[in-house]
């Protein structure tokens, strides 16, 4: 059997058996879960990119099959899918309908690896969809449906992959196949009107799964509100699946004539970063916060797509990885926070790091690549990113960039300080570390982050060939723009990484030790309500730490342009909707006659203009 | 005895006949015989269909012994037939469903339901197979007379009122289509379908137009379009619950049978194309929406049904090969899943007086198998992979895309946004509230479960394989697409 | 007033085409249809002289199967809307008070006589107008005048329960046998005798009297059912 | 001249009691009323049918001893058959509404449609 | 044949009248009986247009049946049809309970 149907016959129907499992032998579940998830991974890798299936349905022929560009978001979703199915059999110890949550889970990775081996469009759209719901219902799996957040996700959902679906009976309409490669050798020739039609509807479907600006308003909560283990591979590996498809319509559906629409994503994406890095930093609850900063993070990798360079794209898909790894470090780190202390409330946690040293390190690690500071990867593919945007002459792009970054470092600094430093409360004294089924994929995470600072190359080799496959050959000066350690720029400087990476590492280790030595002795607990003031008379309720407002002026400063949120738009018009369509059902008054006078009405309007216009 | 498609109708209303005599044997009896007689009925489904198939024929059947247009003869082609073949294999697994169902109703009613079920079950048979129109007209009404009397059967209900909002209305479509055959014939002095479509080129235009137009109406009510369907959203909610299933599953779809056998192969105008794909979007945008606005699960469930059958015209409305394939197959997906929804509907407001929504909320942990397949039965309904609905709507889409509908497509696209709304608000509700209402539980009999199980099994089934069903349909659509076919092997009947 | 001005107007228009389409139709000409084999045929294959019988039984057989089964439906659905539990010692009465004396010695006299009628209507259904169905409607109008005269008057569902059943029954294997016997549903397999003679027509008559029966069954049924609910004081129910 | 005037009264008669009884059937708010229009309805086109059945000068479609061999006109026999059946239709219809029309009656205490309205929107 | 034509104008006018009279009385047993004459009228109606099968019927089951299965209604029912302009639900039990 073609391992591409075997792969994707383990996840279905490993997926329902896990379901039929817990019913009877639920001790058996996890081990299960994670073998199963570990074999498919084994599969995946086994299984190459030129093994190719065709075969028809329905008389419309499809292909199955990885592209290097697939295969390296195949990677990372096996790699996270494994890696957080490890994390989940902790993380959901003790909760009920786990048959139904690994049902889905086990689901959607299946329809991700659905979605990349699709070499044709209609299975891209069937797994979609097998994506779509299976998610959502691990989204509502918490229960009580704050702001509808799962119906909102199903509902922006649902218009993207509609719009999806509209621009592929169009696009096959004119050329009679759902072939990709098909569609990329023919899609010229049709009419320019309907190639802008197409992809912007495809882009309107990708574009809800990665959280675009003003498709973004579901992703918030969806992200927060999901169970921690499954947030991970959502804003990490699901979402990478709008990256992907829009690498697939940017790099080829659009044509060079059509760049105005390069230029409306990667201005939508700039926007989508700032906007949602301000909404990140006056969060209070650190998923929140990393919700937004997931929707801030693919403004960037989009951005890097759209800007149709060599280096640009290079970047995005760098920046791509990076954010799948660091931030799903960081939703498991949160998660392990949620599980020991039973809140991601920053202005009730801090001082964890005694308590929680190892999840603190991963966390550390992780801000830090995110953030984009020097020693790790997140420098590198900002880096790239600038050079790309700055040598094509997008100046005010960078700027955005710049402004979402910056401001990007006061939330990364939140979130390590809310909830790892600060004083320590009592009452969080008995908080132990994490389990270590739930420490191990952190910090093998984390140890790729470290590993994409030093060492670029191996993340960036793949994206290369990935690059090749969406039609991108380097066309610069130098034979190659990187070398395993080594970063090169367009200027022709070279940047050694492992020796920025250890030197700084080894400055920040002395300083460390310095502190511990020095500071030791002098330490002296107090509780954050233990603080002198001046003068003002302080009331026992009145926590004076800093995490509590501490952005208060940013938020002022920002606040004209967050007050009103787009969401609100969105509601408005659903409740515009639900007027209208109130209206509409009057028309069923209840009255038996009054149908009887439809029809009748219905014929008389029928017998006239059928004699008039319907040509009898 | 030979198996032939008069049997369809012989051995249901014989059956018919007995049963009040069983009845006074044993009561049981009187669950049991509607279902041998559909058992029977699907198996001599599976021998006249494999035979049309494989001999790539139509089966006509000559009754009393004079061939048409003379007598009146029964056509089991590949389209009717398909869905001959539907019906009485729904109508089993529904069977199936209602042999436990409501003990408690007193032995005398028992017997009348399973008359008058048995009878709308064959009435809709008749309906598609009969190759005559007077006969169409008749086995209209025994469906008819059976719906009113079923969707009164409950008197603890407001039946009575649905019931008679669906006769009144169901009148005026039996007089318009009784009219138009009057007129019909006087115009071509004949009633068989495949003379009269024959004949048809030889009447005025005019002429021509006002019938069609009266034909139109009349099977538009009971095709549930736009402006005609006031009755439905109350019949289904009022009906018992099976009956809600062959109502969305059986009646409507030989409503569209009468329909588009009229347009396609009795007048053949292409003309009326349009206005039956304009007024599937307009059916299916105004029930649709009025769907999401409902606080009743099965008006919810009825508002919906009405707005597939508005995808179903406007399928057939764009009146290409890969069209009517698509609409075909929509109306064979409709009926199974809308079935399955009704069934396990059904259970989960089983006690409710209103039948409201939020009666269901918590119910998953309580019915988790009626609950599970509630939920498959709409992640189908609205056109979701991995199930069956997905194949039928991109079909649907992709014909319109052919001819450059696009606006259409819009509109389908939108309204499923809208279905999706509605459905995983339900869902929603389902699973991931807490259960407040002290509303009690009833569990679904073991037969019951039994039955849904087909149907979502079937639903999972063509959904990963729709090749399967497909060559079916495919054979369908070319059978009533091919009207000088449909002609030519009626008339040529019985020529020694 | 609104609605009634509209109400009038739509009527006025498709009334406009009605008349206009029904004015196109000529009146009394005699037009080539099926109705001509149908008269060339009946008394000469069927030998049955009423060509309307020998069509609604033979031709259009059919038809008459699935109008006997509307009958029965109707019937069946009636009793199912109208039923209702019985009260503790509530009796069947259905009509409110007895009639007076020469009504009911008068419906005494009549009621063998019209039973009489209606049996002669239905067995020469095919030689002279009339049939099944009008001699079943004479004879259910004489049960309904003693069950409107006699307030003890009775009629046993049972019975009529019965003779419905065989007689449709009898109509539906007759066609069976048909089939079975190598021809079609209905055809005629008896021997068809001669025209304008009373055992002529082969099974046309035997289904016209199983028609008669089973419209009689029927409709004293429904009228029986109907009239077992006519106490206003039964109807209170809420 | 005569054939014009039975052209005009029959299908005059016909169209005027279908038009007669649709109208009750749509404007008239009494149950029983709606019912009869119905069956007045039907009657007309029973009637209409019939008119488009008739031959002129025909004689019912009866072959009896006086009319065998002998070469006469005769109506068409067809829509005699198939009023036949609708009459007995219409029947069953109006049995089935009369019930549904005294059910009514007795749980809304009302014969008037429009307040019958408990399932509406 | 011109013999025929007084009856039938006497015909169509009796029968059109009956059915408006039925559609108009506002006591419905008035109403049911009109209808019966419509049946009536209209059975012979086909007498004349040669269809004694279907005046038989139309005898049998629109004069007779049909009138009675109304009557045995009104009976169970209202004898006087209900506000159409604004009389209350009074007059509506009134008739019932005639």
């Amino acid at each position: 059997m073609n391992s591409l149907i075997l792969l994707l016959i383990l996840m279905f129907g490993g997926a329902l058996f896990a379901f039929i499992l817990n019913k009877f032998v639920p001790a058996l579940r996890d081990i299960f879960v994670v073998l199963l998830m570990l074999g498919v991974s084994y599969l995946f890798f086994s299984t190459g990119i030129s093994n190719r299936l065709n075969f028809d349905v329905l008389g419309i022929h499809m292909q199955w099959g990885f592209t290097s560009a697939s295969y390296l978001f195949g990677i990372i979703v096996v790699v996270l899918g494994s890696l957080a199915l490890i994390y989940s059999t902790a993380y959901m110890k003790g909760k009920d309908r786990l048959g139904y949550f690994y049902m889905n889970f086990l689901f959607s990775i299946g329809a991700m690896l659905g979605i990349l081996m699709s070499r044709d469009l209609i299975s891209l759209f069937f797994f979609w969809e097998i994506m779509t719901w299976s998610s959502y219902f691990i989204v509502i799996y918490s229960g009580n449906d704050v702001d509808r957040r799962g119906l909102k996700y199903m509902i922006f959902s649902a218009i993207g992959a509609y719009s999806m679906l509209m621009a592929i009976v169009i696009v096959n309409s004119f050329i009679g196949s759902f072939l990709l490669e098909d569609v990329f050798a023919s899609i010229f020739a049709i009419g320019s009107g309907y190639q802008i039609a197409i992809a912007i509807l495809l882009m309107i479907g990708f574009g809800v799964k990665s959280a675009m600006m003003p498709l973004h308003v579901w992703a918030p909560r969806a992200y927060s509100e999901s169970p921690m283990s499954y947030t991970a591979v959502f804003s990490g590996a699901l979402s990478k699946m709008g990256v992907f498809g829009f690498a697939l319509v940017l790099f080829n559906l659009v044509s060079t004539q059509n760049w105005l629409i390069n230029e409306v994503v990667a201005w939508l994406a700039a926007i989508t970063s700032v906007l949602a890095t301000f909404y990140a930093v006056i969060q209070s609850d650190a998923k929140k916060l990393l919700a937004y900063s997931s929707i801030a993070q693919i403004g960037y990798i989009i951005i890097g797509l759209a800007s149709n360079t060599y280096l640009g794209v290079m970047a995005g898909l760098f920046l791509a990885v990076l954010h799948a790894v660091f931030k799903s470090t960081l939703f498991m780190a949160v998660g392990a926070v949620e599980r020991q202390v039973g809140t991601t409330d920053m202005t009730k946690i801090s001082g964890l790091i005694r308590r929680m040293p190892w999840t603190f390190v991963a966390t550390l690690i992780s801000i830090i690549a995110l953030a984009g500071l020097p020693p790790l990867g997140g420098f590198v593919g900002k880096w790239m990113l600038y050079e790309a945007l700055i040598t094509s002459g997008h100046y005010y792009l960078v700027i955005m960039v710049f402004l979402s970054s910056t401001a990007a470092f006061l939330y990364s600094y939140r979130i390590l300080f809310g909830m790892f430093l600060g004083q320590e409360e009592p009452e969080f004294a008995h908080v132990k570390e994490a389990p270590l089924s739930m420490l191990i994929p952190m910090l093998i995470l984390s140890g790729i982050s470290v590993l994409s600072g030093s060492h670029p190359g191996f993340i960036l080799e793949p994206i290369q060939s990935a690059m090749a496959s969406f039609g991108f050959q380097s066309n610069l000066p130098h034979e190659s723009w990187w070398e395993l350690t080594v970063l090169f720029n367009t200027w022709g400087d070279k940047v050694a990484l492992v020796n920025v990476l250890t030197s700084i590492v080894g400055v920040f280790l002395i300083a460390l030790a310095f502190i511990t030595i020095k500071g030791y002795k002098n330490q002296r607990y107090v509780t954050t309500k233990d603080i002198s003031s001046s003068g003002e008379i302080i009331q026992p309720e009145d926590n004076m730490t800093f995490q509590i407002d501490f952005y208060k002026p940013f938020e002022r400063a920002i606040w004209p342009l967050l007050k009103r949120k787009i969401d609100d738009y969105y509601t408005d018009f659903g409740k515009g909707l639900e007027a209208l369509f109130d209206f509409v059902r009057r028309f069923y008054n209840g009255n038996g006659q009054f149908y009887a006078i439809y029809v009748m009405a219905f014929l008389a309007l029928l017998l006239i203009a059928g004699t008039k216009y319907f040509g009898f | 005895m030979v198996i032939s498609p008069v049997q369809y109708i012989a051995i249901p209303l014989i059956a018919a006949f007995l049963i009040p005599l069983f009845g006074k044997l044993n009561k049981e009896l009187v669950r049991i015989i509607p279902g041998l007689v559909l058992l029977y009925l699907s198996y001599i489904s599976v021998v006249l269909m494999n035979q049309v198939i494989s001999q790539n024929t139509m089966i006509v059947e000559i009754i009393a012994g004079w061939r048409p247009p003379w007598g009146i003869n029964l056509v089991f082609s590949p389209f009717s037939g398909f869905l001959a073949s539907l019906f009485s294999m729904l109508g089993f697994i529904i069977w199936m469903y209602t042999y436990n169902f409501k003990r408690e109703v007193e032995d005398a009613q028992t017997e009348k339901f399973y008359v008058l079920m048995m009878m709308l079950i064959t009435g809709t048979i008749g309906i598609v197979l009969t190759g005559d129109i007077f006969n169409m007209f008749v086995f209209l009404e025994i469906t008819a007379i059976s719906a009113y009397s079923l969707t009164a059967f409950y008197r603890e209900r407001d039946g009575a009122e649905a019931a008679f909002k669906y006769l009144l209305v169901g009148s005026f479509a039996s007089f318009f289509i009784l009219l138009a055959i009057v007129l019909l014939y006087s115009q071509v002095g004949t009633l068989n379908m495949a003379d009269i479509a024959q004949k048809m080129p030889d009447v005025n235009p005019y002429m021509k137009g006002v019938i069609l137009m009266l034909f139109f109406v009349g099977f538009g009510i009971e095709a549930e379009m736009f402006p005609l369907n006031g009755w439905a959203p109350d019949v289904y909610t009022q009906a018992p619950g099976p009956i809600g299933a062959i109502f969305a599953g059986m009646v409507v779809k030989a409503g569209i049978y009468g329909l588009v056998r009229v347009i396609f192969t009795l007048f053949d105008v292409h003309e009326i194309f349009p206005l039956l794909m304009i007024m599937g979007v307009i059916t299916m945008a105004v029930s649709e929406v009025i769907a999401l606005r409902q606080g009743k699960l099965k008006r919810m469930l009825a508002y919906s049904s009405i707005g597939q059958m508005g995808l179903v015209l406007v399928a057939f409305g764009i009146g290409t090969h890969e069209a009517v394939f698509a609409a075909i197959f929509l109306m064979f997906n409709h009926a199974v899943i809308k079935s399955l929804l009704f069934l396990s509907g059904t259970y989960l407001v089983y006690h409710s007086k209103e039948k409201n929504i939020s009666d269901l909320d918590g119910i998953g942990k309580s019915l988790p198998f009626t609950s599970f397949l509630f939920a498959l039965g709409s992640l189908a309904i609205v056109g979701l992979p991995p199930f069956a609905g997905f194949w039928s709507k991109l079909y649907i889409l992709m014909a319109a895309a052919d001819v450059r509908l696009i606006a259409v497509i819009a509109i389908i696209l939108a309204v499923s946004v809208v279905e999706i709304v509605y459905y995983f608000r339900v869902l929603h509700r389902i699973y991931f509230r807490e259960r407040i209402s002290t509303i009690e539980i009833k569990i679904p009999s073991f037969n019951a479960k039994i039955s849904m199980l087909i149907l979502a099994i079937v639903i999972i089934v063509i959904g990963v394989y729709p090749d399967l069903i497909s060559g079916l349909i495919e054979r369908a659509a070319t059978d009533l697409l091919d009207k000088q076919h449909y002609i030519q092997s009626v008339l040529s009947v019985g020529l020694h | 007033m609104m609605k009634r001005f509209f109400i009038f107007l739509i009527l006025a228009i498709v009334g406009y085409y009605i008349v206009d389409v029904v004015s196109q139709i000529p009146f009394g000409e005699n037009r080539v249809n099926v109705g001509d084999y149908y008269l060339d045929k009946s008394p000469s294959e069927l030998k049955v002289s009423n060509t309307v019988t020998a069509i609604v039984v033979n031709y259009r057989g059919f038809d008459t199967l699935g109008e006997v089964t509307v009958l029965f439906l109707a019937a069946t659905g009636l009793a199912s809307i109208m039923f209702r539990r019985k009260r503790k010692g509530e009796k069947d009465i259905r009509a409110k008070k007895a009639s007076s004396r020469i009504i009911q010695i008068g419906s005494q006299i009549l009621f063998p006589i019209i039973i009489l009628l209606g049996a002669y209507v239905f067995i020469h259904g095919h030689l002279s107008p009339g049939g099944g169905f009008q001699g079943g409607v004479i004879i259910a109008t004489a049960s309904l005048l003693m069950l409107i005269s006699y307030r003890k008057f009775k009629v046993n569902h049972s019975t009529i329960s019965w003779i419905e059943s065989i007689a449709g029954i009898v109509f539906v294997l007759l066609g069976v046998t048909g089939l079975i016997l190598g021809k079609t549903f209905l055809e005629n397999f008896l021997p068809t005798g001669e025209l304008n003679n009373l055992l002529s027509g082969g099974i046309i008559g035997i289904i016209y009297v199983a028609v008669g029966f089973k419209v009689a069954a029927e409709l004293t049924g429904l009228i029986d059912t109907l009239l077992l609910n006519n106490r206003p004081e039964a109807n209170k129910e809420k | 001249m005569m054939n014009e005037f039975l052209m005009i009264s029959f299908y005059g008669t016909a169209i005027a009691l279908i038009l007669i009884g649709l109208y009750a059937t749509l404007a008239k708010k009494n149950l029983l009323k709606i019912v009869i229009g119905l069956s007045i309805a039907d009657s007309g086109l029973n009637l209409l049918f019939m008119a488009i059945g008739y031959v002129k000068d025909g004689t019912a479609p009866i072959f009896s001893a006086e009319v065998v061999g002998k070469n006469v006109v005769m109506v068409d026999p067809v829509p005699q058959a198939l009023v036949l059946t609708a009459i007995v239709i219409g029947f069953a219809v109006t049995a089935v509404a009369l019930s549904l029309v005294m059910r009514l009656y007795r749980h809304h205490n009302t014969a008037a449609i429009d307040e019958i309205k408990n399932l509406k929107w | 044949m011109n013999w025929l034509v007084i009856p039938i104008i006497v015909l169509v006018i009796l029968t059109i009248a009956a059915a408006i009279y039925a559609v108009i009385s506002k006591n419905l047993l008035y109403a049911v009986v009109s209808t019966g004459v419509v049946s009536l009228g209209l059975s012979m109606f086909f007498f004349i247009l040669q269809a004694p099968d279907v005046a038989l019927t139309e005898a049998a089951i629109g004069v007779a049946l049909t009138t009675i299965i109304f009557i045995i209604t009104i009976r169970n029912t209202t004898e006087i049809e209900c506000c159409d302009e604004k009389k209350s639900k009074i007059d509506v039990k009134k008739g019932g309970e005639k």
